[in-house]
């Protein structure tokens, strides 16, 4: 793309920089990690060469446990079904990534990049286990929901694949059509303990 | 029969209403019956008084394993109207609202049937085209029905939400004059209670274990209290359809589901007219007592227990509020359900089988009440007369054959 | 509201996340040209309805987006089982069959 | 403003802490802990409210769930008020407002009354179904003279202004009831490491802890509650749930709580939320909900002054008011003894107590003897004087089977009749999951019966009513119910721990199975005995029921309304039973049960729908250009979840104006429409194709990489649900459009079939309908801005139309697609959404010189219309075929594979000729648009009912041709062109079109091919 193209989250309309100006302090933080690359990935877990070919492209083992997740210093990879993983990268960088990925793997698999469906919420703060709950039935407790877990379900009237990353940190992938209904929903649900917008 | 009028209840207290006689009688099964009406309810009962009353047949048990009307007519949301959108189901329905407006007379029994009027709003462009289309079709069948805008919605429900804050504002109606609510258990009663007049032995207790076959042809039902021989037997046990069929192995293209009705504190008097959006997905009339009646549609899955999901009573509360913001405080008594069997089509099937001597109605989803009277008199002559009424006809079972399917989804909608 | 064992999540989860299908093992027609009309009409309309045990068919529609089968009863709403799609259900009766 | 039956001291109020209140206008004073219900006892306020039928003074008779009385209005305003809170359960706070919701014009001067005085005696139960039937035309008129009478308390006229919102939980072990049982089953449960949650209705946790007198391990109750409560605020597994009742337990043990988090504070809170749904998934359930005490019932037991003995304890202990002067107690048992006692105590007089059993030599008997109170034994009382407060009452002998009263009768002063017939297990919530109770003679109760939840049971519920004794089942049941959660991972702990405090129980003699008090006069002549008070449901209502015939419960309930009144029988039911039972000769199991269902108490509507109000309602889905739109004043349209522009005005402009322009612009030089809203699913792998084949009705074998094709799809039934185009993008991949409405069903459709019929097909299916932003940019024009923003080849020749190549456009990676839904040269920019506005803004731009104009989805309509292209939904209906849509050239016919949906056309229905079709119509005058959704007929001049063949699915005016126009569906249509068909309308005119081709406009389709 050229430079002089401009780019925009869904969320650009909330005025996230004008929010984070406020310096609220709120017992729930919001940051939104703006523009990463997303990519949907499919192919069959008991394929070696598939394994191999994913590991090979992005110097990562595909989590295969149920509700996993991976991550090093530039890409996670989250679990969503048996053949189907997340993978988000740096922003810009997913077209490289999506060629890697297909330079390396062989035989049945998908690469769809879905960078600009959706987006990332990093949701943290003493209240935020609590605010999510007002709108999520699984249970979040760090018995079932530990560090690194990953799991699509729904979020209040919409749906969003939610990663826990600490004892009160949250990443939630929603979708571009969605994000103002969450962030409408976010707004209503953390009156009571404060919101605190983060760049 | 002991004649009912407001005299005679004077006279009654009188004398402390020591002499009032029994409704019906609490007669010990006959060991023949020329008809066998499996099902007590308001459809069954109605049958049993339309073939007592029009087909001279006396010689009819009503056989009901529970109490009389104690299914879906005791649990439905009372809503009568023929506001029906293809020609057969629109037909039927009017058959049976015309029943209707003569139906406390003639049985001597008020239902309390007020027609308050129903309003079914459209929120969409596409629902508008839709409510244009089904009241131009109800209009050239001889229905009351016309379409109101905004404003008119507005004139004739003053606490509706009609503004154009609404996550889905309300853009007009259809408006059915004529329709309203009847007062659920009297229906059953008054059909029960004219039926046993005429002669008809209404045997509560008493559950259907078996269909006997001779020849195949019906013969007769096995029930708890012993074998009952008879010549003709006629299903009409909603939620019990398919379970009576598999006993002589027909299969219906039914599923079972679950609905679920519920009821606000009674409040003081300030909804007067039906309000149903599938829009949004609920709907509401104000009881006489003063309850809020709500409902909405069916739980997914098949479930017979009488009871279904408790997100759909959210989810129904929540639509009411979006229609009637003003109610957010008003506050939910009691949350009940029926078990509906619903057709591929959303209508029902009033039929003959291959069996001869058997006959089955059914499959009235989530529209059955109203259709009670117009119901039973069909069925009646369906099976008196061993040939379909011209009414009943296009519900035969061989339309999921022939593929003449009669789509109420949309008319049907959320249910009521 | 229903708490499901999803066989792909391999956990529970609430019945907001799912859809239900209806009848499992459903199987289509190979040849559909050479089945009567009235066989077409059974594979398209009549099902089991039973009331007791059932198998139905449900979607992980807010999860992982798989179908799968459950073992279910439909008057206590127990489920019995949950097993992924091309397994057979494990517990059966002659209404189920 | 003395608290005249305020005693000194004692009580759980705060006395330092005065409330002023109004009820019915007038001031009062109460104090911090009162509930609404203590406060205007304390200040000796008899009438609370009028009955429904005979609009009879009542009074408070109890003091907790089960009030059927002191109903309310409550509230100031008409955006605040609340109809129908019980005063029992009704936290006071200063200001507080209220009113009765019966009575006219007051509940003390009550005309109403004198009207149920005259008019009771004909007004029987059922007395509405036997009249006002004539004539039938004056049943609306009878209705609204009915309705005058109809409710309780009133809507709120305005808007809430509170919010409401909901919150899960996960846990091991639910208990429901903090009394001794269910707060020693939460000690036992934490001490084992479970997760535990504790919900209780009452404001302070405690329950019959509250207002006991008994010492544990010799020291008063409330030590052991604040140890008790402190152990478990500081476990941090442990959630304590005051003032929270849990009002419905569902399957799977899902449990439904409605907390009270600010009414007992004010009438708004503007903070945080009124009240919060807590939704609990519990491993194991716990109820422990305790009992209710029933009353008796007896002649004008309705009387105020009449109160349920335990209500007078608790009113005296926990809230230090003695209801009335001098009480006259009635019991079946020793346990309301206490009452007597707790009066005596109080410093006021005990006139007398009438036990209805012969003996009793239990501990609170002898110390009521020892007391000097005078006791009658083998007595009951029939019937009460007074209208507003009891005056006396008329006491007699029982017979041995206490059928009948023997003798003459005494009359005895007094002002409050306190009266117990023992106590019923609170089985509500088992009942709500399909458990049928059980009775059992031994305590003359209920109590839950088998269940297939992981449910357990404790205290009062099953019957245990001695402290120590509910205390250990409470301790054992939490410890089970703690075991069965953490197999496996619970903590090692200590049994030892739960210890029960040495209590000094009372001995007690058994109680008497007796409910319904005999009188001299058969019941239907004697004084009027209720047993549902709210609705005026009395003994002599259930016999003449019974008498009718009504014999089943469920229909002496129905026909009597016993139990539909707004404290759904938690008072009168057993008792009604009782009476059906002794009328027909049968005992109570014999009689039924009632199934009782949620919600255990009323829950407010707003709770229900917590946040999901207003424009959270329903998602409103956006597109990336949302914000252009909205710049441009545009006007929108819901489609599905999505906002779509549905046109775009200008100053002064009207909607026709509008649409004309947009029209002719668009056809003369260029449009551009937001198109993103499209379903867009990506299909990668071998077999797509074949998967397409299967999905579809037309062939994609030959379908080359770069090109487009549009494709219909049908249901297993043959009726056409879905259509869009779908692109190769290579060998193994395809781009899938689909409508708008139907993206998530589409693709939860392919899911279905290659999961469940065809999982050898490799193929993978993502949606990218977010992904991309899409803008269309349509007329004749349109390659010429294109040019001017892209230096790909866009020319005819290089990019001939249904093809799609990969370009840069304004900067970004971008897919043209040269498909065309208006007819025109058009061309589809598809970027990603993050790029969507600067895009939009760029084509805009470019578009300038040409006058670009944005369109919405009503001129996108009329300009496929005109081109015959139809929209599912609106063209179609769910029963229309492929056929039907005269597009058998999208019917593949040499196809391999059986495709879904083509074995339903050889139907005999489908065979039909007269199947309705796809047409297009010409009103015969070309300015009248005809009504979308008017009806066909072939003959006009029917009279009704009249022969319908079709209707108009969409019409318009068009701009560009000059004339109407519109699609409809017509019984044999497609013979039938050149025919005329007319339309009855609305207005009682009918309207004459002619049926033509549906294509309109360039009929060749040479407009989009340049």
């Amino acid at each position: 793309m050229s430079n002089s193209a401009r780019v925009e989250s869904p969320l650009e309309h909330a005025d996230f920089a004008g929010l984070a100006a406020l310096k609220i302090n709120g017992g729930v933080i919001l940051r939104e990690a703006k523009l990463l690359g997303h990519l949907n990935l499919r192919g069959n877990a008991n394929d070696p060469d598939f394994l191999k070919g994913v590991k090979s492209a992005l110097d990562l083992d595909l989590p295969l446990a149920p509700c996993s997740s991976a991550q090093n210093a530039n890409t996670t990879i989250m679990w969503l079904s048996p053949d189907e993983w997340l993978v988000i990268v740096d922003g810009v960088t997913e077209a490289a990534i999506e060629g890697k990925l297909r330079q390396s793997l062989r035989g049945h698999f998908a690469v769809s990049d879905i960078s600009g469906a959706q987006t990332m919420l990093e949701i943290s703060g003493k209240d935020c286990l609590q605010l999510l709950q007002k709108s999520i039935g699984y249970d979040l407790h760090l018995d079932s929901f530990p560090i690194n877990k990953v799991i699509g379900t729904a979020l209040a009237k919409s749906s969003a694949h939610i990663r826990r990353t600490g004892e009160y940190n949250f990443q939630l992938i929603i979708r571009r059509s969605f994000a103002d209904y969450i962030w409408l929903w976010l707004q209503q649900s953390s009156k009571e303990y404060g919101l605190s917008v983060t760049l | 029969m002991q004649k009912y009028s407001g005299f005679g209840l004077l006279k009654h207290s009188m004398s402390h209403h020591e002499n009032w006689q029994r409704v019906w009688r609490n007669p010990a099964p006959k060991k023949h019956y020329d008809v066998v009406i499996v099902g007590g309810g308001g459809h069954g009962l109605a049958t049993a008084y339309y073939m007592a009353k029009e087909h001279g047949l006396t010689n009819i048990a009503v056989v009901e394993k529970g109490y009389l009307g104690g299914g879906n007519t005791a649990r439905n949301t009372t809503i009568v109207r023929s506001n029906y959108l293809w020609d057969e189901a629109a037909h039927l329905y009017e058959h049976s609202l015309k029943l209707w407006e003569g139906l406390a007379q003639d049985l001597n029994y008020n239902l309390m049937f007020s027609q308050r009027g129903v309003l079914n709003l459209g929120h969409s462009l596409q629902d508008m085209r839709d409510i244009e289309r089904r009241v131009n079709a109800n209009r050239l069948n001889g229905i009351d029905s016309q379409v109101l805008n905004n404003a008119q919605v507005q004139a004739k429900v003053p606490i509706l939400d009609c503004s154009k804050n609404a996550r889905y504002p309300v853009m007009g109606a259809s408006w059915q004059a004529r329709g309203g609510t009847a007062r659920h258990d009297a229906v059953a009663w008054g059909f029960a209670r004219a039926a046993d007049a005429l002669g008809v032995d209404l045997l509560q207790q008493t559950e259907v274990t078996g269909i006997r076959r001779k020849d195949g042809a019906v013969c007769g039902v096995e029930t708890n209290r012993g074998f009952i021989s008879a010549d003709k037997v006629a299903c009409v046990a909603s939620g019990n359809s398919s379970t009576l069929a598999k006993m002589v192995g027909i299969d219906l293209p039914l599923e079972s589901h679950p609905l679920q009705a519920m009821v606000s504190e009674p409040i003081k008097p300030i909804l007067d007219t039906v309000v149903m959006s599938n829009h949004v997905h609920g709907y509401l009339s104000q009881s006489d007592k003063g309850d809020l009646v709500i409902g909405a549609g069916i739980d997914s899955y098949l479930g017979y227990g009488q009871r279904g999901s408790f997100d759909v009573v959210e989810h129904t509360i929540a639509a009411i509020i979006e229609m009637f913001p003003i109610f957010s405080r008003v506050r939910l008594n009691r949350a009940w359900g029926g078990v509906v069997d619903t057709c591929p089509d959303a209508c029902p099937i009033i039929s003959k089988t291959h069996i001869k001597g058997l006959y089955f109605n059914c499959g009235w989803g989530t529209g059955g009440f109203k259709a009670t009277p117009g119901s039973g008199q069909v069925f009646a002559h369906t099976v008196a007369k061993d040939e379909p009424h011209p009414l009943a006809k296009a519900f035969n079972i061989d339309r999921f054959t022939s593929g003449k399917l009669i789509d109420e989804h949309g008319a049907a909608g959320v249910a009521h | 509201m229903l708490h499901i064992h999803c066989p792909y999540c391999e956990e529970y989860r609430e019945e907001e996340e799912f859809s239900v299908v209806g009848e499992a093992h459903i199987i289509r027609p190979l040849a559909p040209e050479e089945l009567t009309d009235q066989e077409w009409a059974s594979y398209l309309f009549f099902r089991k309805n039973p009331r007791g045990l059932h198998h139905e068919m449900w979607a992980h529609s807010h999860g992982c987006r798989k179908f799968f089968n459950m073992t279910r009863h439909t008057v206590t709403y127990q489920i019995l089982e949950t097993y992924k799609m091309g397994q057979q259900p494990s517990i059966t009766t002659e209404d189920t069959k | 403003m003395k608290q005249i039956n305020r005693v000194d001291n004692g009580g759980r109020i705060n006395r330092h802490k005065t409330l002023v209140f109004t009820f019915n206008n007038k001031t009062y004073q109460g104090f911090e802990g009162d509930t609404l219900a203590s406060a205007l006892l304390a200040n000796g306020v008899d009438v609370v409210g009028r009955s429904f039928k005979y609009s009879r003074p009542r009074g408070i008779v109890t003091a907790d769930a089960q009030e059927p009385n002191a109903i309310f209005q409550v509230g100031s305003s008409q955006a605040t008020t609340i109809p129908n809170p019980r005063a029992t359960q009704t936290e006071l706070y200063k200001n507080l407002e209220c009113h009765s919701t019966n009575g006219w014009p007051n509940v003390d001067f009550d005309l109403m009354g004198t009207v149920g005085k005259i008019g009771g005696a004909a007004m029987p139960p059922g007395f509405y179904y036997k009249t006002f039937m004539f004539p039938q035309s004056m049943w609306m008129s009878y209705e609204k003279i009915i309705r005058k009478g109809a409710g309780l308390g009133c809507s709120p006229q305005l808007p809430d202004p509170d919010s409401y919102d909901k919150l899960h939980h996960h846990c091991d072990v639910m208990i429901v009831g903090a009394g001794p049982a269910g707060l020693s089953a939460a000690l036992s449960a934490a001490r084992a490491g479970a997760r535990v949650i504790i919900a209780d209705e009452q404001n302070e946790l405690g329950g019959s802890l509250l207002c006991t007198r008994q010492l544990l391990d010799g020291q008063a109750a409330q030590v052991w509650i604040d140890k008790t409560i402190s152990e478990l605020a500081q476990n941090k597994n442990v959630i304590l749930l005051p003032r929270s009742t849990v009002f419905g337990y569902f399957d799977h043990n899902y449990i439904g709580i409605n907390e009270r988090r600010s009414d007992h504070l004010g009438e708004v809170d503007h903070n945080g939320t009124r009240q919060r749904l807590h939704k609990v998934r519990a491993k194991q359930v716990i109820l422990a909900t305790g009992a209710h005490e029933r009353p008796l019932v007896y002649g004008n037991n309705d009387v105020p002054g009449c109160m349920l003995a335990s209500a007078v304890s608790t009113y005296i202990n926990r809230y230090g008011v003695v209801p009335g002067k001098t009480l006259a107690l009635m019991t079946t048992n020793d346990y309301a003894y206490k009452a007597a006692l707790d009066w005596h105590d109080a410093g006021r007089k005990v006139a007398l107590i009438v036990d209805t059993r012969a003996s009793s030599d239990g501990d609170m008997v002898k110390e009521a003897m020892q007391r000097g109170i005078n006791i009658v034994f083998g007595h009951a009382i029939i019937d009460v004087k007074g209208s507003k407060r009891v005056k006396s009452v008329e006491v007699a002998k029982l017979n041995d089977s206490a059928d009948k009263v023997l003798g003459s009768s005494v009359n005895y002063v007094c002002d409050t009749v306190a009266s117990s017939g023992g106590w019923s297990p609170v089985i509500h919530l088992s009942s709500h999951t399909g458990s049928r109770p059980v009775w059992r003679d031994d305590i003359q109760g209920f109590v839950p019966g088998e269940t297939v939840q992981a449910q357990h049971v404790c205290g009062g519920l099953q019957g245990v009513y001695n402290l120590s004794q509910t205390l250990k089942d409470g301790f054992s049941c939490g410890a089970v119910a703690a075991q069965e959660a953490c197999k496996g991972h619970g903590n090692d702990h200590d049994d030892d721990l739960n210890v029960v405090p040495q209590i000094d129980e009372l001995s007690e003699s058994a109680s008497m199975a007796l409910f319904h008090i005999p009188h001299f006069k058969p019941t239907s002549r004697a004084p009027k005995q209720f047993v549902d008070y709210q609705n005026d449901v009395t003994a002599a209502g259930i016999e003449m029921a019974n008498r009718e015939g009504f014999e089943s419960i469920e229909h002496v309930k129905r026909y009597t309304a016993l139990g539909f009144g707004t404290d759904q029988g938690k008072l009168g039911n057993i008792n009604g039973m009782a009476v059906t039972a002794k009328s027909l000769g049968k005992t109570i199991p014999e009689t039924g049960t009632t199934i009782f269902r949620p919600m255990y108490t009323p829950v407010t509507f707003g709770a229900l729908a917590g946040s999901d109000v207003k424009q959270l309602f329903d998602p409103a889905r956006f597109t990336a250009m949302h914000s252009w739109h909205l710049a441009q004043g545009a006007e929108f349209e819901d489609v599905g979840q999505w906002k779509r522009p549905w046109y775009f005005p200008q100053p002064g402009e009207t909607m026709q104006q509008s649409l004309q322009r947009e029209c002719l612009a668009t056809r003369n030089s260029v449009g551009i429409l937001d198109a993103s809203t499209l379903g867009k699913i990506d299909i990668q792998g071998k077999d797509a194709r074949e998967f397409l084949n299967r999905i579809y009705t037309n062939p994609w074998s030959q379908l080359a990489p770069g090109r487009c094709r549009y494709g219909v799809m049908c249901k297993e039934d043959g009726m056409v649900f879905d259509d869009g185009v779908t692109s190769c993008i290579d060998d193994n991949r395809f781009l899938m459009t689909t409508t708008t409405g139907g993206a998530p069903g589409v693709l939860a459709w392919l899911e279905l079939w290659h999961q469940t019929e065809w999982p050898e097909l490799e193929v993978y299916f993502s949606t990218v309908t977010d992904h991309w932003a899409t803008m269309t940019i349509s007329g004749p024009n349109s390659r010429k801005v294109l040019e001017k923003i892209t230096s790909a080849d866009v020319s005819n020749e290089a990019f001939p139309y249904m093809g799609w190549i990969p370009a840069e456009v304004a900067g970004v990676k971008a897919r043209i697609f040269r498909i065309s839904f208006t007819g025109e040269l058009s061309f589809e920019i598809n970027v990603q959404a993050n790029y969507g506005l600067h895009t939009w803004e760029a084509v805009i731009a470019a578009g300038e010189e040409f006058n670009i104009t944005p369109y919405g989805t009503e001129t996108m309509h009329i300009l496929r219309a005109e081109k015959g292209f139809i929209i599912i939904g609106q063209d179609t209906d769910g029963s229309v075929t492929p056929q039907d849509l005269d597009m058998n050239w999208v019917v593949g016919k040499k196809k391999e594979f059986s495709y879904l949906g083509k074995r339903s056309w050889t139907r005999i229905d489908n065979q039909r000729s007269d199947r309705k079709q796809l047409v297009g119509l010409k009103p015969k005058d070309p300015n009248f648009v005809l009504p979308e959704g008017a009806q066909i007929v072939f003959e006009k001049g029917q009279a009704i009912p009249m022969t319908m063949v079709g209707h108009v699915t969409s019409s318009y005016f068009s701009a560009c041709l000059g004339y109407s126009f519109a699609l409809a569906v017509v019984k044999g249509g497609i013979d039938r062109k050149g025919q005329s068909v007319f339309l009855p309308l609305a207005d009682g005119t009918t309207v004459e079109a002619e049926i033509c081709s549906s294509v309109f406009y360039d009929p060749k389709g040479e407009r989009q091919n340049v």
